[in-house]
């Protein structure tokens, strides 16, 4: 038996989330894959932007930094660089990662910022009452496009690959094995590790498109496909499915380390002339 | 906002609101207090060994059923069901 | 290379080089900026003394970011500080105002050029003054300094670290472009003579410890991140734990209680300059702050030389802004004069403590320079005949 | 106002303007014991053209830190000349570069047209054609002791070009002498 | 469907959707935004209605995005809007002063909830008052109406755009979230009756037409890009042609006319409520605005039922400020009141403006809460007895 | 012999930038690019942010919008959307762009809104003083870096890519005709278009770097090399080279043209409703 | 207060609590020609959990829109009575579902217990569980005429539900009869 | 910053500052107003037709090689160099 209750601030329980919603999912997910790394909670430090998503760090007993819409990043930026001991995670949200805070995002996947970064994706803005997000897909309904989108959706783990991060993941809120096994991969990676959570949202994506609570984890199974297995298959099998799983994974310096290391630089000319 | 409570009231308020199944191989117990009637755990138990009552809280219905497989509990968003046993290991 | 000076030493410096210096020199171990002009030295000098001085320098992505890096740098412990001018103080807004609802301290510079928007990027003007006091949105705690030499820079750029610390409120230092790109002698204080002051931190275990309590001061202690102490941080209103609660009790104590913590410190943060005022006969009183005020007292000394008694207050704190001092002042002169490089901002400042107890002038300047003397004293002149 | 010397010096970009003011502030603040100033024009259209820098030096406090009636004016281009010529003292000092200063501003009752940035080059670097123009002013106006302006000078400039800028310096201070 | 209304028609209207639809009303025929509570739902009712009308509805983003969408669209020709809420309005700050500086006409809707920061995104507050005046850096014409009715919510909604379009001058509409979010019966007036204003635009041939000329109302007609009219728009400071110029001469004169082209406006732009005023026996006056208004109007009512003459002047333009209004009402109460959901901002200007000719008292409430009418009334009834 | 002076507000020359700059001689690029098109100059908006490069649009008489800074393409986003008929065309420096505009950025690019943008990458911030840009290569010396640099670059088109953008080219101040054709077809080009230009700065990033102005134009010549030529090269002989041409272009609907099909959907069924 | 009407909904998210406030507004407004306003609870965290409408109704000008002394109160739910069911005036009317709200709260003199929930069901739709209470409170209270109501009703409801919604407030009128 | 002028002041500046150096074949103008001395048109004019004075300006020293290439033309940043004439079109 799992216990959750080590990780919890059980005082805020029962969470703010609506029933079924991915995030609680999600959550646990995460607890579990910290626990099999075995770091201290007092190590960890959860950065959180605005969203339903983000209001995951009020529930965590760890060290957490809910910050403002769109700045998670930033704000761990600052964190793990001032105190590279920590294990930073950031929780945000497709809105919050993708579109007011899509810069910092590529910014520190450039620096290759040794951040894990779990990005909430249900396609919507959950919080604010389901407006379009960068993530809802084309000629879906979103409360800012009661018509259905007409704007394209970003692919946001291509995105961080062009932007230079080096560990890229998708998983869903229903394969919650693989997601552990993402997770602890992006929280061991030193670097900038993204992991892209495809998460249920009834309330603000389901209901306005007419797609019933089980009938979203139902689609994460059935749309989405390991890109492990997708290597053996046919363009007609893959047709119309998600990847999931390590999309890409690569070695460039991490910019803590490269930091360090200029000042080690630095430090030793200055002793010298000293 | 829901009124702001300690740690050890929260714990009180789950522990009376949760219900145990018990058999010989397996212990899920289900937290009415914290469960939102999802039915997810319901719908995603391989062996409907759950169920949900007319106030869409969850019920055990066939606890002799379950494999541990912990998908309920894992896909549980609230934190509502626990399944105590060695995972995979089937009962029968 | 150590951030330490033994003994006093006397260097030829420019005001942003001070700014940087007085940074290291008051702890700071954590810079996060955005180029930008007049403001920009200090982040270069950074880039090349951090390192050196064992602290981190990081250039972001923008000044939203910059404001973003510090806060979370300074919730491990650090002491931070990032720096920037009109259109990126404007950006940093809103996370200064995240500052001011988590209690984070930091510390921000705002070397000032002429707005409004891209305005004069290179030269003076003193037209943020008002926006350090309002321009995030939501009533908050707001803390300025301006100096008005190199010296002062480097003297209120450690005190804008103390104050920020020992409250655990953002501070900025309004430094005008002419300060802060003028070079200056100064005399480098012994590090001994230099009072640091520290954010409260636990003294209680972790169990015990609630980060936003309620305390005599206001000011709650604040544990660093990683240390043990495990709690949670937020812009949303919260309870003393530090989690989200949006009961009307909460809320009100929490909103009252940020701007209680700064205004009980008045005494503490309190900063002024007294000019001429000891002068029995001086009926001409002058408001003035940063380089403005070497304007006004060049313009003192002219009148002096025609027999005209001047006096003047000149704030370095701005804000919280010296209520009782301006008002004594009103009382006992005939004329009060403000003299901005804006079209007259503390002077409203001013007209609302004065209560009508004598008549408040200006003397402003918009033209992208300084003020010359010569124009305060002709309004100087003007009133000594009246 | 004869407690504070007002000292402007003014040019073209890559002249080394404002590192003449710098080096004359220091000699000042540093070397002299006085209280010392330097400003400069900054522009973010001030690539190349023409360039300023100004330093005030007095025994007491320095309130208004820009010149308002200037003790001693350098100018090593016409542009500058015409630019900043102004606000010279009726008592003040004008020195201008005698190639490339044609028409120096009016109304200055001490005009020394000396051949500064010729003397620069016949030194082998055109460049230092600013500290040759700190011998003439510190040999004409005495705004700073000639040990001061040395030792800034020497603390300023970059390593194994002590001895050119020494040289430079001393052609500047017989420029001055005529 | 088109957005044209012939008779009077009688609606339950929320105060966002009256905003919303004001806006199309009013020729807005570009919106550009990013949600947030509690103003989202003016977005989401013009992503509907937009293309309805032919107009354009775009979702940035971020807020500062949507800003400059607004304002390049503005440059084009078409009325413009977008809405936001505080962490939004802070984060458009460098923009709206850049639509200050260049004379962009637009429309910021700013519906207030609880700060500082996140604080409490869907209750009322109405602190961002002295943000809307002082929020960008520089010296800057601001102009803020401030509506206390779903009703008024429409009409002032209009009079931004027909005062944005008229000055050219960035306008806030500032709409608590008590306001925005309630319901009400709204009579929509005739069209016809509803006078619009146009920007002035250029009567001379493109190569006669000096885009930031100096006009004797201080407002340079504005030629919509594309229309043959070619000129430059810049934030630096520029000329009458509108190119970039940083000397003395033509900053003053800029920086003038920006202030002035408003403060000559001032006849054409103040708007205030007077309540109980030709009640000669009063001898407290109220100073309210927005839903606090509607709370102080219940209070004054029910000081009547208890003999207590109470009049209030209720600001519909807060900035430019009433403030020869307000001169006049210090002058003539015992008492006045500043009521307020902050802690006290327009208190401020009312203390400035009294010049000490009467008390200024303050009821504010930063709970999260309307302000409840007994609570004006208490402060209301100390001070008839004293 | 080419006419400039039509498309010039010569009343603005001399320019301010440098000597050497290679914003003066893309200006000229671009100015034959319109003519070329034959477009009017009263049908050409141009938008720029803050920055040497974006002070451009102050010397080209055509409808012109000098921004904020990293600004332009969220203003121009506006241009296009309430004026169509206009060819907006966003000038702005790899700072403005990449550093503090890099949302918009990928925003307009996701969106494939009907913009040609022409970054001005001179790998450093001119205007303020060569400070680090997001492009400054790693190990090169800026005034905010001045033991060489730490931060790895952005790969401006890799990233517009990935974003969405459909025509995405780059090329350089010294390939001049090049460059012609490239501005040409990204002007053409019925979406979110790209061309990023290697530029010169010779004081703040040669300068520092010990690189002579004309030094920077050699470099241009030897380190590129058209896409097309590449084609039929090794990977040896690709070593170091950067890659010049157009470099992706894709089909994808416009967003203008999406946004006007929904407006002419939902008038339609307004007035079958009527 | 007696020229102003105060009305408060209460139940739980789902019940369409807050239309019924709409509907009943927009009968006072629109069809009875008489003042209204409709305010609601937002909370970032009302997913699900209790929910609240209030309307004022009055002849005259509506000042302060938020309830101070109710006149109508419907609590649907336990929690929302618990929550909301305050404020109530001496002479005002309480309305509670009588299965889910075991113990209404105190203080009222007049309380009505509807099986409201129940009749809807009945129904066949437990979504018109709203449209029933507005039927009782309209017959127990005469806030707004029959006509308006009904008239309010029909123009908000889904076009084909019109049929079911007229029946739910019928049988809202009869539960109001006893 | 320079002083505002005017467009017909501007091109009067310009005109009384451009140098034309004629061949039959071809005609060169230098604007010496507005050419900042780079050296880009002498460095990479493939005909060494140009050479930089001592003053930083330019001068044609070898007009008659000149093969209308336009390369200085494209490549001068200041609109310093003009070359009329049919490009390409050698004069030998
Ligand atoms: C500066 C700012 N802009 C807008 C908002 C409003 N806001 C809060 S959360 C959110 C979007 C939430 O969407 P997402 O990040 O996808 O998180 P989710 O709720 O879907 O988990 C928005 C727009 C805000 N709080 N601050
Ligand atoms: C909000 C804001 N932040 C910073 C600046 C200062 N600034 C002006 S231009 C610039 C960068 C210029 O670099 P780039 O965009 O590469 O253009 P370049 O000058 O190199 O052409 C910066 C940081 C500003 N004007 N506004
Ligand atoms: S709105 Fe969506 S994302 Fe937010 S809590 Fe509800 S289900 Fe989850
Ligand atoms: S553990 Fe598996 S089998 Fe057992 S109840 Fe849960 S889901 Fe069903
Ligand atoms: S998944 Fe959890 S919350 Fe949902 S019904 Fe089952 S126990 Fe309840
Ligand atoms: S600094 Fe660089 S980019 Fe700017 S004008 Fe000079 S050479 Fe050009
Ligand atoms: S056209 Fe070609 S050959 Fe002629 S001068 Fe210019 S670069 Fe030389
Ligand atoms: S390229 Fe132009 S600016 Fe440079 S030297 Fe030649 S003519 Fe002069
Ligand atoms: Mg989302
Ligand atoms: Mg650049």
């Amino acid at each position: 038996m799992f216990q959750y209750d080590k990780y919890l601030r059980l005082e805020m329980f029962p969470h703010i989330w609506c029933a079924g919603c991915g995030c609680g999912i999600v959550m646990k997910s995460l607890i579990r894959a910290i626990d099999r790394l075995a770091i201290k909670n007092d190590d960890i430090c959860m950065v959180s932007g605005i969203g339903c998503s983000s209001r995951l760090t009020g529930y965590v007993d760890v060290n957490t930094l809910h910050t403002t819409h769109g700045r998670p990043v930033a704000f761990a930026t600052g964190v793990k660089m001032a105190k590279p001991s920590l294990h930073v995670i950031v929780i945000t949200g497709d809105g919050d990662a993708l579109a007011i805070g899509g810069n910092h995002f590529i910014h520190a996947a450039r620096r290759n910022m040794d951040l894990t970064v779990l990005l909430f994706n249900n396609g919507i803005y959950g919080m604010t009452g389901g407006q379009l997000a960068p993530t809802t897909p084309t000629g879906k309904v979103a409360s800012t496009a009661r018509q259905g989108s007409i704007d394209p959706p970003f692919d946001a783990c291509k995105l961080a690959v062009a932007a230079g991060a080096t560990y890229v993941a998708r998983g869903t809120s229903y394969h919650t094995q693989q997601l552990d096994r993402l997770i602890e991969g992006a929280i061991k990676h030193k670097g900038f590790a993204l992991v892209e959570i495809l998460e249920n949202c009834n309330t603000y994506y389901g209901r306005p498109n007419k797609i019933g609570l089980l009938d979203l984890l139902q689609w994460e199974k059935n749309n989405t496909l390991n890109v492990k297995a997708a290597e053996r298959m046919t363009p007609e099998q893959l047709e119309g499915k998600i990847l999931t799983g390590l999309l890409h994974q690569s070695d460039r310096p991490e910019y803590v380390a490269s930091y360090e290391s200029l000042m080690a630089r630095v430090q030793a000319r200055a002793g010298a002339a000293d | 906002m829901a009124k702001a409570r300690t740690r050890e009231e929260v714990l009180e308020i789950a522990r009376d609101a949760t219900k145990s199944y018990v058999s010989a191989a397996v212990t899920i117990e289900i937290n009415d207090a914290w469960c939102k009637g999802c039915a997810i755990c319901v719908e995603f138990c391989p062996k409907d060994v759950l169920r949900m009552t007319p106030l869409d809280k969850v019920e055990v219905v066939a606890i002799e059923a379950c494999t541990k497989c912990l998908r309920c509990e894992q896909l549980c968003p609230d934190f509502a069901v626990v399944v105590h046993g060695e995972p995979g290991k089937s009962a029968s | 290379m150590s951030v330490q000076t033994k003994t006093p030493v006397i260097k030829l410096l420019q005001g942003n080089e001070a700014c940087a210096e007085a940074a290291l020199v008051a702890g700071c171990r954590f810079f996060a900026g955005y180029p930008i002009s007049p403001s920009s030295e200090i982040a270069e000098h950074l880039s090349v003394r951090m390192p050196q001085a064992g602290g981190r320098f990081i250039q972001m992505e923008d000044e939203i970011a910059a404001m973003g890096a510090i806060i979370g740098a300074a919730v491990t412990g650090a002491k931070v500080m990032t720096a920037t001018s009109g259109p990126g103080y404007s950006l940093k807004q809103e996370n200064i105002g995240y500052a001011a609802m988590a209690e984070i301290p930091c510390v921000i510079i705002n070397v000032m050029r002429g707005g409004p928007s891209t305005g004069l990027p290179t030269m003076p003007a003193q037209a943020d003054v008002m926006q350090a006091r309002w321009g995030t949105h939501g009533d908050h705690p707001a803390v300025a300094l301006t100096p008005a030499s190199v010296r002062e820079t480097y003297d209120e750029t450690i005190r804008a670290f103390n104050i920020a610390e020992r409250y655990r409120v953002p501070v900025t230092v309004l430094i005008d472009e002419i300060i802060a790109h003028m070079r200056e002698r100064v005399v480098i204080p012994d590090l001994e003579e230099i009072a640091l002051w520290e954010r409260p931190r636990p003294h209680v275990p972790p169990d015990q410890y609630r980060a936003y309590e309620e305390t005599p001061s206001g000011v709650p202690p604040m544990a660093d991140f990683g240390s043990g102490y495990r709690y949670h941080v937020t812009g949303l209103y919260h309870d003393q734990r530090g989690l989200p609660n949006d009961t009307p009790e909460v809320v009100d104590a929490l909103q009252r209680r940020l701007m209680r913590k700064i205004e009980t410190a008045i005494p503490e943060i309190a900063k002024y300059e007294e000019v001429n005022l000891a002068i029995k006969e001086a009926r001409i009183g002058i408001v003035a702050y940063g380089a403005s005020a070497r304007s006004a007292k060049a313009a003192i000394r002219m009148a002096r030389h025609q027999g005209i008694g001047v006096g003047m207050l000149r704030p370095i704190t701005l804000w919280p802004f010296p209520e009782a001092e301006v008002a004594a002042l009103a009382h006992r002169m005939r004329h009060l004069i403000v003299v901005e490089m804006n079209l007259g901002q503390i002077a409203l400042v001013v007209e609302r403590i004065a209560k009508g107890a004598c008549p408040v002038h200006r003397v402003n300047r918009v033209t992208g320079e300084p003020i010359p003397p010569e124009q305060i004293l002709e309004q100087i002149e003007k009133l000594a005949k009246s | 106002m004869s407690y504070r010397t007002e000292i402007r010096l003014s040019g073209e970009g890559g002249q080394g303007i404002v590192l003449a003011g710098v080096i004359l502030a220091e000699a000042a603040a540093i070397y002299d014991g006085k209280n010392a100033t330097q400003t400069q024009v900054y522009g973010p259209e001030s690539r190349g053209g023409a360039s300023k820098a100004e330093v005030i030096i007095s025994d007491e406090e320095i309130d208004y830190p820009k010149a308002i009636a200037v003790d001693v004016l350098l100018a090593l281009t016409q542009a500058a000349a015409d630019k900043y010529g102004q606000d010279l003292k009726s008592s003040g000092i004008l020195i201008v570069d005698s190639s490339k200063v044609p028409s120096p501003p009016a109304g200055a009752n001490k005009v020394y047209r000396l051949p500064i940035l010729e003397t620069a080059k016949e030194l082998g670097r055109a460049m230092v054609a600013n500290i040759v123009s700190l011998g003439a002013i510190v040999a004409l106006s005495g705004v700073v002791s000639r040990e001061a302006i040395e030792q800034a000078i020497l603390a300023r400039v970059p390593k194994g070009t002590e001895a050119l800028n020494r040289r430079a310096l001393e052609a500047g201070f017989d420029l001055a002498k005529g």
